[in-house]
């Protein structure tokens, strides 16, 4: 219990204390490094108290529950290789946070470094722990991210922001190919649990989907191991502070990526497949690391393209995968944090302490910094792979490994030729570093006098190459039970027993080490001269820059290419928008009843189907007509369609639609209205438009002819389709039986709009309101054209009259007809539930009534006589309508449960009243504000824009 | 719920509480904005707690083994004859999401949006009551009418502020919208034409007794109205509307109508499962194949969306569509038959994503003042320069210094935007661990976990969606990335200001998401068994139709002299209620 | 009266409408009573020029010669549809007339009557100076009109109403 | 009957389809009134055509529904009138606030280039 | 016998009627002028009321009153304004 | 249609008389719409459907109504009543604008129409025809 508890603060741990350390002052540098410090101190703590239980073989596992449902839980679980891992990231975590709050300038905001620092600890512990294997790609993927705000710490710079970017998209795309493998995985696993996965391997191999998902898992392994062709990332990332360089992209986040080749190894490798790719992408990234990195003139870059080839290294080791390479991985793998974030750090204390990381400006520091010149001495031949030195040993494994593998490929007979001239390049460049930066005679202009750093900023590179040293040269001592362990938890139970010596006697390793020694030397020195002042690099690796391809890419894949595309697969214009809306229906329509039987019969033509057919040449006619003359008389275009809109009506009355008609003829003159006050807006077109007769707008108005015709016809048989089936059993049936008995009123379709279906009407009356208020809040804001800001013409016009003399005799009558509108209003209203009427109508008549007395005067003359305030009718009757219907509450009946009864008054008798009524009531008042809102809000702007030269008249608010 | 005993007020809250605040709000005058913000306030915390309400309901109500679906009969008028509310698990989620981002929008408006326009505040409500109908209404035509309300309030506040952009892009919104409307009228006339009914389950249930040319007119009718809503979740090619509307709307405006293109979505989920669904018979997993093809294109529209388009606020709303695509796809999968987990990733996904979208497009606004809307790495190209060899030069002289230059004095308010702007990025681009990687993951998972036998291959169609459902992820990281970069890192000087009241709902939000990452074991437990309901429309239906009426009952005086009817109900509808599970 | 009822003319008429229009009960008489009230007290917001009836009994003579006039106009213009505009015997144009009467209710009736009456249309009329212009479809002479819609109408109208 | 108001229907679409995708505002909003009468119309086709039987019914005794339109497609004509006219009158509105904010009554908002 | 000469009386009227809306239909069409345009709808108005209260007599039933009432009262409100965005440029002013 | 019937022959024929005379003044109204050459003559000819034509339908469908009915069925006169009071309104707006419309030397005439009778000496419209 105690010891899943610990593993748990081992994963918790560095979280919380990132959060702390978001949290501290931005100058506080001690107080950070003191809380990182400590939190690795713990880490290592908690490590050594695991320390018996993992050498026991026990294998801990401590589960936190999160997304059970999909086999989401934070399991983590320690074995020695993790064991082995974890013991890097927090030791070498502790020796770079010591180096860091000495690297790091004054002015940099410390609580980001740490925190981040810290996060990707956590991170990393998460990853190396993990039990399970999707979580294994959440930590995965959050410490991409982590090393995205590392690299762009200083994100003033160019660099550090292209290299965060750079970085972050390679390695996350990488992550998410592995989420798809880890998925898969799971599948032919039947779990997402780590150890079922590697103890499935048998399966997984077998398995058809083996190939992709082995591919999949390799591009997440390789991209964060910053494996060819994806190792361009992690030179760009040396953009990044010293300190995180050493850390993350050299000492652990770039050995996650041959972690999981390890890790899943024996759930994944032994294929020919694995060999190949593994193998052979490792070889490739060995070699092209090594070369690149003799011509950089960075330190850093020097070290990058260093990693890279030694992460090219223990790949090849992964691919081979016998017993013996798996142990000089996991061997290598340590050896390597070890000196690489030594020289790291030495690197960062020359540039901290010249100003300069540039070689070619560096020279003889072994003078002025004779300490530090040492460690990075020492630290470089473990690099070159010198004896005495830890690399010497891995490196001299590799070599083994390489000669003795023999699986018959092609690969396998090249492998050791490889092997010796990558090791050669790396002695090259590592002798290179040694003889550019810290021999030769002083250098003279450096940006700043170079002396050895302070103590404790040397220290953790001093530690780190007394680790080397020691491995070196007490290789078993040191490592071996730990390696022991660790290994056993890669390959598994039938681990060799293997010994770490020195000295194994004369062998093909040792000959192939010479090799590289000698020739690593002649590769440097015969051209030391072009190599040292030369370019970055040969010409032929500049025109291989990965890099500036993987930008090239990106910039097409991810700017031009969408650009394009977007071009091509979008549009902005609303007209093919609404063609595409069209043609989809159209085809839809078509492919869906291209096997209905289109039987139709021969219709009987007798009078009333002549009359019928009369009536709808005319409204056709009025139609088409309408269509047609739209463009360029938009007058006569709108009275064509009151023609089309009249005979609709008509067909109403013609079809047993009495509300119908009633309705749509005053929807019909309230439409029209608004159409002719919204034309005296639109300037008129007395000139044709540009290229109206042109060829293309010709077949453009054909092809959509077509369409329209094809639409037509198609809307036409689907009709007919129906109209010609008889109908079955529907509710309206339910409706005309009971509309009597049941709804109180012998008008059923007012019954059905006020009782049964009443809901309908609330938010219908509630569209109005809406749209009424977002009218009334456009117009406030309306800009006319400014061909229209002008009183128009008739007005103008010298000769002309004033309004009053035109309208003197409608006028008069105009308004004594108001009277009768408002007793229609009322009529309607009263008849509604037993005969055509309704709120809506009488809404709408009384409101056409008010637009008379406008259009008979004029708006300061109606609004100084008559006040409407149409916001508050519109409140009163959406609230009324809402009372009404909550009102069926008092007596236990759903919303809008309407009550009729008779009431007996005095005098007058029985009178119906219906509590649909009130709700009718509300309708009305509704319709009436909404209505009379928008046509006088469009009234208005005649006021707004031109005002008159008239007398002005007490105007009163009508909102 | 409780047949016979009182019936459940509640469920009409989330419609009628901001129906009626919306209304009461008319009563004062726009000036009284402060009036109008608390009323807002007040009725979307009421609706948020008839939500929890509700929610806590549906699910007591599954845990003791009943039906799922509460009813409420509008008028007390039996199925089919009245309109029902029908409350399910999904619609209860939904109208709980709506509420949840109902408050950050309307707090978010009162740092200053309210004031740029007329009657912001009723036009919220009238948009919230349109959308919380929308989900749970049980009818046809009424979810038109909602789907109406709901639009007119998205029509006013979309153009609230008014000014060119935005009356370019709401006349664009309209007329799309009219013309989807249209095709959705067309979709209801036909299935009453061919089934006599418009409650949705009835429909279902009448769907049984179709003869071969009435099936195919309704099948018609399915791909009007399918088209209609596919134009509302801005499938492509049906959603070029969406960019620019969203986009040129006000931030608050833009954040709540996040919610709309789900309306959409959830529409066809209900629609298709519920009446096209497995147990359809002959119209079983009718425009399957439309929704899985489409989701995908979509989704790869929307990624091409999110790298291509140079503004920020429009990359939101591709990113809307991507998680739109999401969702109909795996309605496509579910309607296919490809199990339930799928669809319980995607709802879950869903919650996230738009809570996510809505975020953005808070954050979007504010972060763009006085951006150079300039997205293109290549700034120098107008020069003449070549973009690439400044660019990547950087260990040559001169820049292998780390000399570094003092942060930039920043304000906390920009600080915390860029945080969040991060956050909601990594969201929006899947990234664990927030719930859009969970919810991905999930959908994947269910994807192969359902669909993949053992040694056998996955359909083509899977791998695209799974594939597209990555890429479109990666897409978004890396166009948003660009963004962050460079107007968070790379810009220097002053930064513009951002109201703490800006924050706040920002803030909320990831909140928010971030629940909903710790809490996703309930939540996926929630929508995994929301999609299994909704994969047993049985349940559903029986539910709805247990009381129902037969269309051909009369009143007494009214029964005597027809044995027409008579007849036909020895085998009449009845029957066939019971005969349709 | 006239704070409460302003109209009483208009308001009975309203009142004998809706009976018409509904049923004569005395519910329907109540209820119309109020519409009409309303409907009254709402026309009287816009006070327009309230009518100053001084002889009923000549409306129904009015009445009944305009119901004859328009009869015979109905015929003739019929006549002039059937035979075609083209016949040589009609020639239409337009007749300047004055007019004595000032009430703008009179002219209102008028105008309903030249209007109502086909072959005459109402163009235009020049409030300050009583200037009428008239359209007329079948053309005999000017003065024709002049004494015609002086005598027959004019006189009347004069009467009833000023 | 069918046939003629399938005809009309098909005309109305017809001619609303074609100004639906034409480039003037003003031409846009006129198909969208031709295409709500048409739409309107199919809507109420949906209850099948009658002749002189509006679904007025007597007051009690036996109704033969068959006698009788089918009310339930009128009343939803009806909402679906009611929302038209009020989109129409946003629809006006947007357009002619569209031409003066752009100086053109084109859709997009500007002239097409070409 | 009386049924048939109503039959044809009410046949004869509607086709006349239809007929006239034909006619006025063309005035609209054709124009030349807005006026006549606006005339000619008025027109068909007048005669679409007229045609309600034949189909209803036909019918034998009342239900269309109400729509010709409607158009007897208020179809004028489509001329005049029509009549005065032609007479002033604007409908209200 | 069995109330057509109920009818006595009396009534049937003054119905019949009535729709036939009424349907056909209309008609003739239309024909004038067509035929007359100028804008003014043809705003004679929809009279005929407006005074006679109205009113004997209206008239026709009174009585018809009220035989069927057995009660009398008068609220079909409104009908009568208000076109006759809303012609005139239509007619005198359409007249006056049309007259306006031809005073308008930019838009041209089909009918000499006399001048505004104080009319101010015409100016050039500076203007573009808006
Ligand atoms: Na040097
Ligand atoms: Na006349």
């Amino acid at each position: 219990m105690v010891e899943q508890n610990l593993l748990l603060m081992l994963v918790l741990t560095p979280f919380v204390s990132a959060a702390l350390a978001a949290t501290l002052p931005i100058g506080a540098r001690n107080a950070e490094a003191w809380l990182a410090g400590l939190t690795m101190i713990v880490s290592l703590v908690i490590l050594g108290v695991l320390y018996p239980a993992v050498t026991g073989g026990e294998n801990i596992t401590g589960t936190v529950y999160w997304v059970s449902s999909i086999g989401l839980d934070l399991t983590f679980r320690i074995d020695g290789f993790s064991w082995l891992f974890m013991v890097l990231v927090a030791g070498i975590g502790f020796l770079v946070i010591l180096y860091a709050r000495y690297y790091m300038s004054p002015d940099d905001p410390a609580p980001r470094l740490y925190s981040s620092l810290l996060a990707f600890c956590g991170a990393m512990s998460g990853l190396l722990l993990s039990g399970n294997i999707i979580m294994l790609v959440v930590f995965w993927e959050l410490t991409s991210i982590v090393s995205f705000l590392l690299i762009g710490y200083w994100f003033q710079r160019q660099d550090a922001r292209d290299g965060a970017r750079m970085s972050l998209i390679v390695t996350a795309s990488g992550g998410l190919c592995l989420m798809v493998a880890m998925i898969l995985l799971g599948q032919i696993a039947g779990s997402y649990d780590l150890d079922a996965v590697l103890a499935a391997g048998a399966k997984i191999t077998g398995h058809r989907l083996y190939p992709v998902v082995l591919i999949l898992f390799v591009l997440g392994a390789f991209t964060k191991s910053a494996q060819f062709p994806f190792h361009f990332w992690l030179p760009n990332a040396m953009a990044a502070p010293t300190p995180v360089s050493a850390y993350l992209h050299s000492a652990t986040m770039v050995k996650a990526g041959v972690f999981v080749l390890l890790r899943f190894h024996p759930a994944l490798g032994g294929t020919d497949l694995w060999f190949q790719i593994v193998t052979g992408i490792g070889l490739t990234t060995l070699l092209l690391g090594a070369v690149v990195a003799l011509f950089r003139h960075d330190l850093k870059g020097l070290l990058a393209y260093s990693t890279i080839s030694h992460l090219g290294l223990i790949t090849a080791l992964a691919g081979i995968g016998t017993p013996f390479a798996l142990v000089a991985a996991v061997f290598h793998i340590v050896n390597h944090a070890v000196f690489k974030a030594s020289l790291f750090m030495a690197a960062g204390i020359i540039d901290h302490e010249t100003g300069t990381r540039d070689m070619r400006r560096l020279s003889g520091l072994a003078r002025a910094m004779p300490v530090t010149a040492a460690l990075a001495i020492i630290a470089s031949g473990a690099m070159a792979g010198v004896p005495l030195l830890n690399g010497f040993l891995s490196k001299e494994m590799f070599f083994e490994a390489t000669y003795v593998w023999n699986n018959g490929g092609s690969l396998d007979s090249f492998a050791p030729i490889v092997a010796v001239v990558a090791g050669a390049f790396s002695a090259a460049y590592s002798l290179r570093f040694i003889v550019t930066v810290f021999f030769g005679p002083p250098a003279t202009d450096l940006p700043q006098e170079p002396h050895e750093p302070p103590l404790l900023m040397r220290l953790p590179v001093a530690i780190l190459v007394a680790i080397c040293l020691a491995v070196g040269m007490f290789p078993q001592q040191v490592l071996g039970t730990w390696l022991q362990t660790a290994s056993l938890a890669v390959v598994g139970p039938d681990l060799p027993r293997f010994s770490l010596k020195i000295w194994h006697g004369i062998n093909a390793p040792l000959v192939m080490s010479m090799i590289a020694m000698g020739l690593g030397a002649l590769i440097y020195l015969l051209p030391r001269r072009l190599i040292d002042s030369g370019e970055d690099g040969t010409r032929l690796l500049r025109r291989l820059d990965f890099a500036r391809g993987f930008d090239w890419l990106l910039q097409s894949l991810t700017i031009r290419l969408p650009r394009l595309a977007l071009r091509v697969l979008s549009t902005a214009g609303l007209q093919a928008q609404l063609r595409v809306q069209v043609l989809l229906a159209l085809a839809g329509a078509w492919f869906v009843l291209r096997r209905l039987d289109w039987n139709v019969p021969m219709p009987q033509i007798g009078a009333s189907e002549l009359v019928f057919a009369l009536l709808w040449l005319v409204g056709g006619t009025c139609a088409v007509g309408a269509a047609w003359q739209a463009k360029y008389h938009r007058f006569a275009a709108l009275v064509l369609m009151g023609g089309a809109g009249l005979v609709t009506c008509a067909t109403f009355v013609w079809l047993s639609a009495p509300d119908l008609a009633v309705t749509q003829l005053l929807v019909e003159i309230a439409t029209t209205a608004l159409l002719l006050l919204g034309l005296r807006w639109l300037p008129k077109r007395d000139q044709e438009i540009p290229g109206d007769q042109s060829f293309v707008s010709r077949s453009r108005r054909a092809r959509d002819l077509l369409i329209a015709v094809a639409c037509g016809t198609g809307m036409t048989a689907l009709a007919l389709a129906v109209l010609l089936t008889a109908p079955g059993a529907s509710v309206g049936d339910w409706f005309l039986r009971n509309a009597y008995v049941e709804g109180g009123g012998t008008n059923v379709v007012n019954v059905i709009l006020v009782d049964f279906r009443a809901f309908d009407t609330f938010g219908e009356i509630t569209v109005l309101a809406t749209v009424g208020l977002t009218v009334y809040a456009l117009l406030r804001r309306f800009r006319p054209a400014p061909e229209s800001v002008e009183r128009p013409r008739p007005q103008l016009d010298a000769e002309e009259q004033a309004l009053e003399a035109y309208l003197f005799v409608p006028s008069v009558l105009m308004q004594w007809l108001f009277a009768p509108i408002i007793a229609l209003a009322a009529y309607l209203f009263f008849r509604g539930h037993d005969l055509p009427g309704g709120g809506f109508a009488a809404g709408v008549t009384l409101a056409i009534g008010l637009l008379l007395q406008y259009v008979a005067a004029n708006v300061r003359w109606v609004e100084a006589r008559i006040v409407v305030l149409p916001v508050r009718w519109m409140a009163a009757g959406l609230t009324i309508a809402a009372a009404v219907g909550a009102g069926s509450w008092i007596f236990g009946y759903p919303f809008l449960s309407a009550h009729a009864r008779y009431l007996d008054l005095p005098l007058i008798g029985q009178v119906p009243f219906s509590t649909a009524m009130l709700f009718d009531f509300g309708v009305f008042a509704l319709v009436l504000g909404a209505i009379v809102l928008m046509l006088i809000a469009i009234a208005h702007q005649s006021l707004r824009v031109a005002p008159r030269a008239r007398p002005a008249e007490p105007k009163e608010e009508t909102a | 719920m409780n047949d016979g005993a009182m019936p459940d007020h509640l469920m009409i809250a989330p419609i009628l509480i901001p129906l009626v605040a919306g209304a009461l709000m008319l009563f004062y005058s726009d000036r009284n904005r402060q009036t109008k913000l608390i009323m807002g306030l007040v009725a979307v915390g009421l609706t948020f707690l008839a939500s929890i309400e509700l929610m806590a309901d549906v699910k007591s109500a599954t845990e003791q083994g009943g039906t799922v679906v509460g009813l409420y009969r509008l008028g007390d008028w039996p199925v089919p004859i009245g309109i029902v509310l029908v409350l399910d698990r999904l619609s209860a989620m939904m109208v709980m999401l709506t509420a949840l981002l109902a408050a950050p929008s309307l707090i978010y408006a009162a740092a200053g949006w309210q004031g740029k326009g007329q009657h912001y505040h009723s036009m919220f409500q009238f948009l919230l009551a349109g959308v919380n109908g929308s989900f749970l209404t049980g009818d046809l035509f009424n979810l038109f009418v909602f789907f109406e309300v709901m639009l007119a309030a998205s029509y006013g506040l979309m153009l609230h502020g008014s000014g060119p952009q935005r009356i370019k892009a709401g006349l664009h919104y309209l007329a799309v919208n009219l013309a989807a409307s249209l095709l959705f009228l067309i979709g209801v006339a036909l299935v009453y034409g061919t089934t006599g009914t418009l409650n949705m389950a009835d429909i279902g249930r009448a769907l049984y007794w179709l003869d071969d040319a009435e099936r195919l007119l309704f099948h018609a009718a399915a791909t009007f109205l399918g088209l209609a809503f596919l134009i509302k979740a801005a499938a492509w090619p049906l959603g070029f509307w969406l960019p620019p509307t969203y986009g040129a709307a006000a931030p608050p405006a833009a954040a709540i109508m996040a919610i709309m293109t789900k309306v959409g979505v959830y529409v066809i989920l209900r629609l298709s499962l519920l009446v096209l669904g497995p147990d359809a018979g002959l119209s079983a997993g009718f425009g399957a194949s439309v929704l899985m093809i489409g989701g995908v294109l979509t989704m790869g529209f929307g990624m091409i969306g999110v790298l291509g388009t140079p503004e920020l606020v429009r990359k939101g709303g591709y990113l809307a569509i991507i998680s739109s695509g999401t969702v109909l796809a795996a309605v496509g999968f579910a309607q296919a038959g490809g199990g339930s987990s799928m669809l319980g990733g995607a709802l879950y996904y869903m919650i996230g994503s738009t809570a996510a979208i809505a975020a953005f497009f808070l954050i979007a606004e504010p972060v763009s003042r006085d951006d150079r809307g300039d997205d293109d790495d290549t700034p120098a190209e107008a020069d003449g320069f070549d973009p690439l060899s400044e660019r990547w030069a950087p260990m040559g002289l001169g820049t292998v210094e780390d000399t570094t230059a003092p942060a930039s004095q920043r304000t906390v308010s920009w600080l915390t935007m860029a945080i969040c702007f991060g956050l909601v990025a990594a969201m929006l681009a899947g990234l664990p661990p927030m719930p859009g990687f969970i919810g991905k993951l999930a959908i994947l998972r269910g994807a192969v976990q359902d669909n993949l036998p053992a040694g056998g291959h996955l359909p083509v169609i899977l791998w695209a969606y799974a594939a597209m459902l990555i890429l479109s992820g990666l897409g978004a990281l890396i166009a948003l990335m660009r963004f962050g970069i460079r107007r968070f890192w790379a810009e220097e000087g002053p930064t513009p200001r951002i109201l703490a009241l800006e924050v706040v709902p920002v803030v909320m939000l990831l909140g928010m998401i971030g629940l909903q990452t710790l809490r996703s074991d309930a939540l996926l437990g929630y929508t995994n068994a929301t999609a299994g309901a909704l994969l047993e429309p049985g349940v559903y239906r029986n539910a709805v139709l247990a009381d129902a009426q037969d269309v051909r009952a009369a009143p007494v005086q009214n029964l005597a002299p027809d044995p027409v009817a008579d007849d036909q109900n020895a085998n009449g509808p009845n029957a066939a209620a019971e005969g349709a599970q | 009266m006239s704070r409460l009822v302003p109209h009483p003319v208009l308001s009975a008429v309203l009142v004998l409408m809706w009976l018409f229009l509904t049923a004569f009960t005395p519910g329907h008489l109540v209820l119309g009573t109020l519409i009409a009230l309303g409907a009254g007290w709402t026309v009287e917001h816009l006070h327009p020029p309230r009518p100053v009836f001084r002889r009923w009994r000549a409306i129904p003579k009015l009445m009944v010669i305009v119901a004859l006039d328009i009869l015979r106009s109905n015929i003739s213009v019929a006549r002039v549809l059937v035979l075609g505009p083209d016949h040589p015997k009609y020639h239409s144009g337009f007749v300047q007339l004055t007019l004595r009467m000032r009430d703008p209710n009179a002219i209102a009736v008028l105008a309903i009557i030249l209007t109502g009456t086909p072959g005459t249309a109402w163009i235009e009329f020049d409030q300050e100076e009583g200037r009428l212009l008239l359209h007329v479809l079948d053309l005999r002479s000017d003065d024709d009109w002049q004494s015609l819609i002086h005598d027959r109408y004019e006189a009347l109208l004069l009467e009833i109403f000023e | 009957m069918e046939l003629i108001l399938a005809l009309a229907i098909g005309v109305l679409v017809g001619s609303g389809v074609w100004l639906l995708m034409r480039p003037r505002s003003y031409q846009v909003i006129v198909g969208l009134c031709l295409l709500a009468y048409g739409v309107n119309l199919f809507i109420f086709a949906m209850g099948r055509l009658y002749v002189g039987a509006a679904p007025i019914m007597p007051k009690g005794g036996f109704v033969d529904p068959t006698a009788y339109a089918d009310p339930l497609p009128q009343a939803l004509v009806l909402t679906a009138i009611v929302i038209s006219f009020a989109t129409t009158a946003l629809f006006l509105v947007l357009m002619i606030a569209s031409r003066g904010a752009t100086g053109t009554d084109h859709v997009d908002g500007k002239e097409r280039q070409s | 016998m009386t049924a048939e000469i109503l039959r044809f009386a009410l046949g004869y009227a509607q086709i006349a009627l239809i007929l006239a809306l034909a006619l006025a239909c063309w005035r609209m069409l054709l124009g030349p002028r807005a006026q006549d345009r606006v005339l000619g709808l008025d027109t068909m108005y007048s005669i679409a009321m007229l045609l309600f209260l034949v189909i209803g007599m036909g019918n034998g039933n009342v239900f269309f009153f109400e729509g010709a009432l409607v158009i007897a009262v208020l179809g004028f409100v489509t001329t005049v304004i029509a009549a005065k965005f032609l007479m002033r440029g604007e409908v209200i002013e | 249609m069995r109330h057509l019937e109920q009818l006595p022959p009396w009534a049937a024929i003054i119905v019949a008389l009535f729709v036939v005379v009424g349907a056909t003044l209309t008609l003739l109204g239309g024909v004038g719409l067509v035929r007359l050459k100028s804008f003014y003559q043809r705003l004679h000819a929809p009279t005929l459907g407006y005074s006679y034509g109205t009113l004997l339908i209206v008239l026709a469908s009174m009585l018809m109504f009220s035989l069927t009915e057995g009660r009398a069925v008068v609220h079909e006169l409104m009908i009568g009543v208000f076109i006759m009071i809303t012609t005139p309104i239509t007619m005198l707006m359409l007249g006056r604008a049309a007259l306006r419309r031809d005073r308008d030397r930019k838009l041209g005439h089909d009918e000499d129409v006399p001048p505004r009778h104080h009319a101010v000496p015409p100016e050039d419209d500076p203007q573009g025809d808006a």
